[in-house]
């Protein structure tokens, strides 16, 4: 696994994050970047997903607190991210796989750093393997 | 096929109070023992194995399999009958959805071994035996099944036509279903034979939600004397009834307890702990880190909570294995 | 009509007629204040970048409103009816428009002329105020030609007497005159009706289809007590407020022209304020005397702005609530003094009619007493034109505007009742589209009316203070200039995002101009799953989403009114009951995890 | 040639537990081995769990038995945060306990032990079933057994929710209190049940002590085995299913040990086989003695029989009748005839029903006081009951959050698991003789080991109990050369 490039999915709020860059352009810098109109809309379902199809880690970007164009939809990320944090840990997937956070960044220059900060830190956890729906293992276990 | 139409009761990794449940439905089931040609039903009756191996495929009008399915033996019987039945039916919470054994989906084989055969305050292991899968006793053989790494539920190994959930499903669900069979009068395949909604659809305390459900702080059942008759989330204790299907008949409301969940997803719902997720992080009351930390603080094991019934078809299925155990 | 369970636009666009944002609806000519507000707080950091899109965003004002900028001094009528007003202060949006207006009032004279074939009939428009103009403006775009006579020897009528360090008057001439030649509007100056042979009969013959007379309210008002006009007002050292600020308008007055004089002003109006505040510019001592009573709030209250009170109070002024002035007192001839009587109460049932205490009088010692209680409208004129009725009182159905004398002649602004810069153009547009209406011989009435609803507050926890408004200090300011600085362009951002668009989306379509979304997506409710479980409920913060009994059984319905199409009312459901037609995020978001 | 028996349960390719018989060349048994074959770690994922959530887990362990789990839960939970339950409480909780006892041990005596005994052991298979049963004693005593099941079932449901998985029970308290319209046709349940626990009690004087052959075959030396016994006894060393002290007397019925449960890991020890996945309980002072009986053994039995055999008596006058007649029957205490553990159920069925009785006309009953909110959580909690096949015990540990770190659980079958190997060892010695199978014998050998009413659920936490059974005989090579059937 000392190779592996980790595989990170980044949901951003538009109101917050590169809108006055070309959606093409970003997108070409940033892999599995999905822009949506609000971090609230982001459901757990998504996140878990994200980690079921393979990846390594899920960064949210949300807007900076009391920003949301919805009232709170940040807030909501907010309290998703805490919570499956917890689940995901009874998973064995460590809490810093799943990032949020609120702040802005009109052009969207800094998102690719810090899809690239987490990425380095979710190199060091190594890679989590995509969950197959059926894997059996050997026979019972020797003492 | 000719005469009654032949039905199988089954178990496989079940506690037997789905069995029981259906010798619950009483008086109904000697009318059913009369409608139908029960082959296979352990927890009451004999029968032999192999007639199960000597009918021929299809012959069985309908299986109704409870148990999830931990090991050789539990996968070998579903496939035999999948094999001899036309329909299947998924029969109970372990069935459908591997049931609260479930939870040991967050635990390795290994670990489980461990603990029982050697760290259990009251285990004498002077020789360090562990239990194995083949062993010669005085040049005896001896055999036993082959532990799976996980449990499964029922559709993660076979086909499964119809599933019916509850810990156990309720008598009069099982009668409706059996009726259902018997008069042909079957919805699609895949399809749950109990009620498409939440359970907050029946619950007699739904009414006492207020108009904004806010949830300011969240409790443990001992710590609080629950109010007989208002809706759980209002008292902050956690009820999984708005992700939970009903038609458990709210057994365990009436007897002043929060929803666990033992029927599974509504109908279009994969993974109900993750949409719980999503809706309980709405109606939490708190908005600032501190407030947010302090209520997910509270939520003690929110795992147990939201795939106590559920974890094996839950979208991650098992605790990953790529990370060490704490043993 | 309306159903809950609407599949959207269709519907939406009935919500159009009913709803809008609470400023909107304060504004007489419902400005975009939403849309606009949400477009400026994503303008870019970079003032140079950000400069084409705050012409943009200009441009989109002035289509409606070519005196956005000059509201952007003076008028911030909207404010007042802010949701934000009680969670720290209404949305600043005349600084915005301030804000708005530095760039955009200089990219006036290189914006191009509309092109309009002028194919319809000639209209008249007298008088070259806001309310005059705004018809013009309206009409020429419209292919009408239109004329305006301006009495005086420029356009922009009342907005003169507004004192330089409101509204520079450069920035005034700068807009009327560049509005005047983008709508291609004619304009005669110095031709004051009524003048001369200059008559409304006149126009007709001139081929002068339809009228607006919009002439202001050229005359101050005498002071009066108990009814009678107050002796003295000839004295030497007493002259009415708007005489005063005409003049310093034009330049007749010197810079210390009122050097170390007492000076009293009577009124409690904004002009009073404007007086007294550029008496105290040109060296007098000041007192301002009002009947009105310093609560504002009540309903005796002083009726002049805080910002103009608090300026006013800051620049050393004194003022003195409550009195009225009884005797106007001089010696040879010259005003010395006034007799000011406690006043009780200024309005009652019947509206404006002080009452007095006249035991508890004060006298006042002035050097120059200048009277500012009002403009009157050039009544002998109106006389002549036969536009009065008996009594005298302007006969105008108030809906129309049309005269009921002369069909063809439309009356409205001042010279109809008094009132904000604002009031005056909404009537321009309303006379506007009567002479429309008239002139194609469609009903005057049908369609016309409006009954705006307001929409509550939305639910959120966070708030954040209004903007610093700076003035220059006291000490600094007893000059022309401008007092008040414009906002930066970070600050303009910020205060704009503080906007909570608590208005309906189909009146803003803001996120879909910018494509942050393709439309408004309705929000469908699956009965078949709905449990009534009421999660939706509490994460929505518009009062969209509610239960409802429907069919004997309760479930989660959504107020497509109201509804912004947010999602978060589908993301929140446990059921899966609840789904945004048309929304393709769910595809966008499963193709970007297909590829992983 | 050498023959290995598999007693295997007829539903399974392998099944949940069997029972293999080996023979020796001259065809005579050698061994025998009960093996049990599954685990679910209950020990395990219980653990990260709220301990106040457990009552609702465990019951998952069985469901032919979810109630004493449950409860034994309950009473953790009790000891977890030392608190007391409210006198309305206990009465609630004996109340549901009780109802359990009487439709289990009814369900077991008619549908897996009376076919044996009513119908006969040597009667046509087809017969040996419930139905046959019925045939026997008639409809109306058959409706009446499926009555008063189901009206117990209804108190379990109206205290606990669904009797298949009861969710009641919080420390100090239950979940919800009783009317007084309940009371009503509680009571009736009560009395009802007293009045037919006789009944059953004078069938089985008449179909089995009243017939010599029956008689002797439950005096038999085949049936009879010599252990330690373990049950639960009150202040007065009475039988008390609930609560009260453990008593172990050794096979002299001396007092080998009078210990709080709490203390259970003194006493009690769990060997480790590789070829089953049970551990083997043992008398941890007396030291692992292998699978043999009599003096020196370290094996005890528990259940029924064993819960008579450690009491001076029964708690309730009735009962207390049949206790002595018993014993007199039997020719004193202790008695070691396994088949006696029958009897002895439905002695225990009526205690329970006169226990039902006595609650059901407690004024408390309908108290509202049902929850002590006193709670101090220690970190240790240990709660025991006897369940209707024996001893169970839960012993959880938490964290300072009351968040379960440790899961100790040790069931009735566990207990009894080495003894029903020996049991049926004895037995297959009694029918195998020079390779002779003879067709008695699956039967007799099944009913050595029906007579514990085993529930494998939850000896393994796993699985559900009681399964019919087949011989399959094989040669060295494991084919099978011969096929019994269990009827």
């Amino acid at each position: 696994m000392t190779h592996h490039e980790p595989k990170l999915v980044c949901f951003s709020c538009r109101f917050g994050w590169g809108y006055l860059t070309d959606e093409e352009t970003l997108s070409r810098q940033i892999k599995n970047w999905v822009p949506v109109i609000c971090s609230g809309k982001i459901d757990a379902i998504h996140i878990l997903n994200a980690f079921k199809q393979g990846a390594d880690g899920v960064l949210i970007l949300g807007c900076p607190e009391g920003d949301c164009h919805y009232q709170d939809g940040n807030f909501e990320a907010r309290k998703r991210v805490y919570l499956l944090q917890r689940i995901l840990e009874s998973y064995g997937i460590e809490k810093a796989r799943l990032k949020i956070e609120l702040s802005v960044d009109p052009e969207g220059k800094r998102i690719p750093q810090l899809v690239k900060e987490m990425s380095d830190v979710v190199k060091k956890l190594g890679p989590l393997t995509k969950t197959k729906d059926r894997t059996k293992t050997a026979s019972a276990v020797q003492g | 096929m000719a005469g009654k139409p032949k039905v199988a009761i089954c178990w496989l990794g079940g506690c037997g109070g789905c069995d029981e449940t259906v010798v619950d439905i009483n008086e109904v089931i000697l009318r059913i023992v009369d409608a139908v040609d029960i082959v296979l039903w352990p927890v009451a009756m004999d029968f032999k194995y192999h007639q199960i191996e000597a009918l021929k495929d299809g012959e069985i009008a309908l299986s109704m399999i409870n148990g999830n399915v931990r090991n050789t033996d539990h996968e070998e019987v579903a496939s035999l009958l999948r094999r001899k039945s036309q329909l299947v039916l998924a029969f109970g919470a372990c069935a459908c959805f591997g049931g609260t054994p479930g939870l040991a989906n967050l635990r390795t084989k290994e670990d489980l071994f461990k603990w029982v055969y050697h760290d259990a305050p009251t285990v004498v292991n002077p020789h360090g035996s562990y239990p194995q899968s083949r062993v010669s006793v005085d040049g005896h053989e001896l055999v036993l099944p082959e532990f799976y790494e996980q449990v499964f539920a029922l559709n993660q190994v076979i086909d499964v036509d119809y599933y019916l959930p509850g810990c156990p499903p309720p008598p009069d669900l099982v009668v409706k279903a059996l009726n259902a069979v018997l008069e042909g009068k079957l919805p699609p395949r895949g399809s749950t034979l109990a009620p498409h909604k939440a359970l907050c659809d029946t619950c007699s305390r739904n009414k006492t939600k207020p108009n904004r459900l806010a949830i300011q702080d969240i409790k443990r059942i001992h710590e609080v004397e629950a109010k007989p008759d208002t809706c759980f989330l209002v008292q902050g204790i956690l009820c999984l009834g708005p992700a939970t299907r009903t038609g458990c008949g709210e057994t365990c409301i009436n007897i002043n307890l929060p929803c666990r969940g033992c029927f599974g997803p509504v109908e279009g719902v994969v993974d109900s702990g993750a949409k719980f997720v999503s809706a309980l992080a709405s109606i939490m009351d708190a908005e600032n880190e501190k407030d947010v930390e302090r209520l997910v603080g509270k939520m003690d094991d929110a795992i147990g909570y939201l795939y106590r019934f559920s974890l094996p078809t839950s979208i991650l299925r098992k605790k990953r294995h790529n990370e060490v155990e704490e043993l | 009509m309306w159903k809950p369970e609407s599949k959207g636009t269709a519907r939406v666009e009935e919500a159009i007629k009913q709803l809008l944002p609470p400023c909107q609806i304060k504004c007489p000519i419902n400005e975009d204040i939403q849309r606009t507000n949400v477009l400026i707080s994503l303008l870019p950091e970079d003032p140079d970048s950000a400069k084409d899109q705050i012409i943009e965003i200009s441009d989109y004002l002035y289509e409606k409103n070519p005196f956005f900028n000059i509201c952007g001094y003076i008028c911030g009528l909207c404010e007042l009816e802010c949701n934000y007003k009680a969670k720290g202060g209404a949305i600043r949006r005349r600084l915005l428009k301030r804000f708005l207006s530095d760039v955009y009032t200089e990219y006036l004279s290189q914006k191009e002329e509309f092109n309009v074939i002028k194919d319809k009939e000639n209209v008249a428009i007298i008088g070259g105020g806001p309310g005059g103009l705004m018809c013009a403006y309206v009409l020429s775009k419209k292919g009408y030609r239109v004329t305006v006579f301006e009495a005086t020897d420029r356009l922009g009528g009342a907005l003169w007497l507004v004192p330089d360090y409101r509204l520079p008057g450069d920035i005034l001439s700068t807009t009327v005159n560049n509005l005047v030649r983008i709508a291609g509007i004619d304009v005669k100056l110095s031709s004051k009706l009524g003048a001369g042979k200059l008559t409304i009969e006149r126009l007709r013959n001139d081929g002068y289809r339809a009228i607006f007379l919009a002439k202001g309210t050229p005359y101050p008002k005498v002071l009066t007590f108990d009814g009678e006009v107050v002796e003295g007002q000839d004295l030497s050292g007493v002259m009415y407020g708007h005489t005063l600020l005409y003049e310093v308008s034009h330049g007749n007055i010197g810079q210390d022209y009122f050097k170390g004089k007492r000076m009293i002003v009577v009124g409690g109006g904004n002009v009073a304020f404007d007086v007294a505040r550029t008496s105290r510019r040109l060296g007098g001592e000041v007192t301002v005397l009002c009947i009105e009573a310093e609560d504002k709030t009540s309903r005796d209250g002083i009726p002049a702005d805080e910002e103009e009170i608090r300026g006013a109070w800051e620049e050393g002024i004194r003022i003195v609530y409550s009195r009225g002035v009884e005797k106007i007192i001089g010696e040879h001839g010259r005003f010395t003094g006034i007799v000011c009587p406690k006043c009780t109460s200024v309005f009652d049932d019947q509206g404006f009619n002080p009452k007095f205490d006249c035991t508890d009088c004060a006298n006042l010692e002035g050097d120059e007493l200048i009277i500012t209680v009002g403009q009157v409208p050039d009544r002998a004129f109106l006389q002549r034109e036969e536009l009065l009725d008996e009594k005298g009182r302007l006969v105008v159905d108030p809906f129309t505007l049309q005269s009921l004398r002369k069909g063809f002649v439309f009356v409205g602004g001042d010279v109809r009742r008094i009132g904000f810069m604002v009031e005056a153009m909404k009537e321009g547009l309303v006379a506007a589209d009567s002479i429309e209406r008239y002139l194609r011989g469609f009903d005057m009435r049908e369609g016309r009316k409006r009954d705006y609803e307001g929409y509550g507050i939305p639910v959120r926890k966070s708030y954040k203070p209004e903007v610093e408004v700076t003035w220059i200090p006291p000490e600094e300011r007893m000059h022309f200039q401008l007092i008040e600085k414009v906002l930066t362009l970070r600050e303009a951002r910020e205060e704009a995002k503080r906007c909570i668009t608590c208005g309906p989306c189909v009146s803003c379509k803001a996120c879909i101009s910018i494509g942050f979304e393709k439309s408004l997506y309705s929000v469908e409710v699956d009965r078949e799953r709905c449990s009534g479980c009421s999660i939706c409920v509490y994460a929505c913060n518009y009062d969209s989403a509610r239960l409802a009994e429907v069919e004997g059984e309760t479930v989660s319905t959504t107020d497509m009114f109201k509804c912004k199409s947010c999602g978060m009312c589908v993301v929140a459901c446990p059921s899966h009951a609840r789904r945004l037609v048309d929304d393709n995020t769910e595809q966008r978001i499963e193709r970007a995890l297909a590829v992983l | 040639m050498a023959k290995k028996l598999t007693i295997s349960p007829i539903t399974r390719l392998e099944g949940h537990g069997k029972i293999e018989i080996f023979l020796d060349d001259k065809g005579d048994v050698k061994d025998a081995y009960f093996q049990v074959v599954e685990l679910r770690g209950f020990e395990r994922f219980c653990i990260g769990r709220p301990a106040e959530e457990m009552p609702r887990i465990v019951p998952n362990i069985c469901g032919v038995c979810p109630t004493p789990h449950n409860m034994a839960s309950t009473k953790a939970l009790d000891d977890l945060y030392s608190v007391e339950p409210t006198p309305t409480a206990q009465l609630i909780r004996q109340l549901h306990y009780n109802a359990f006892y009487v439709e289990d041990h009814y369900i077991h005596f008619f549908y897996l032990a009376a076919p044996d005994f009513v119908v006969g052991p040597d009667a046509d298979p087809a017969d040996r079933n419930i139905v046959g049963v019925i045939r026997k004693v008639g409809l109306d005593l058959g409706s009446k057994v499926i009555d008063v099941r189901k009206r117990c079932r209804e108190i379990i449901k109206l205290i606990a929710s669904k009797p298949a998985h009861p969710e009641g029970g919080l420390p100090g308290g239950v979940t919800r209190g009783i009317t007084a319209e309940e009371r009503k046709w509680i009571r009736e349940t009560a009395d009802d049940s007293v009045a037919f626990a006789q009944v059953a009690l004078k069938l089985f004087k008449n179909l089995v002590l009243d017939n010599q052959k029956y008689l002797d075959l439950v005096l038999s030396d085949a049936y009879m085995l010599r252990t330690h016994y373990m049950g639960l006894v009150d202040e007065n060393k009475k039988v008390n299913f609930y609560e009260g002290k453990l008593r172990v007397v050794n096979p002299d019925g001396k007092e080998h040990a009078l210990f709080d449960p709490r203390n259970y890991v003194d006493y009690i020890g769990e060997w480790v086989e590789p070829w089953t996945y049970i551990r083997l309980t043992h008398l941890r002072k007396v030291g692992w003695s292998g699978l043999i009986e009599g003096d020196g053994t370290s094996l005890y039995r528990v259940g029924p029989l064993a819960r008579l055999n450690v009491a001076e008596g029964m708690a309730t006058p009735l009962a207390q009748k049949e206790y002595e007649r018993m014993y007199d029957t039997l020719g004193g205490k202790p008695s070691h005839h396994t088949l006696a553990f029958h009897w002895a159920r439905l002695i225990e069925a009526l205690q329970a029903a006169e226990d039902m009785q006595r609650i059901a006309n407690d004024p408390l009953l309908t108290g509202k006081d049902i929850r002590n909110m006193d709670l101090k959580l220690k970190n240790v909690g240990i709660g025991c009951v006897e369940a209707a096949r024996g001893t169970l015990i839960h012993h959880y540990e938490t964290d300072d959050r009351g968040m379960i770190t440790k899961v100790n659980l040790i069931v009735a079958t566990q207990h009894n698991a080495a003894p029903i190997g020996l049991s049926v060892k004895k037995a297959a010695i009694e029918f195998v003789k020079g390779h002779e199978v003879g067709e008695g014998l699956l039967n007799r050998v099944e009913m050595a080991f029906r007579a514990y009413d085993p529930c494998l659920a939850c000896a393994t936490h796993s699985l559900p109990g009681e399964m019919p059974l087949e011989v399959n005989i094989r040669d060295k090579s494991g084919k099978v050369v011969q096929t019994l059937k269990r009827f």
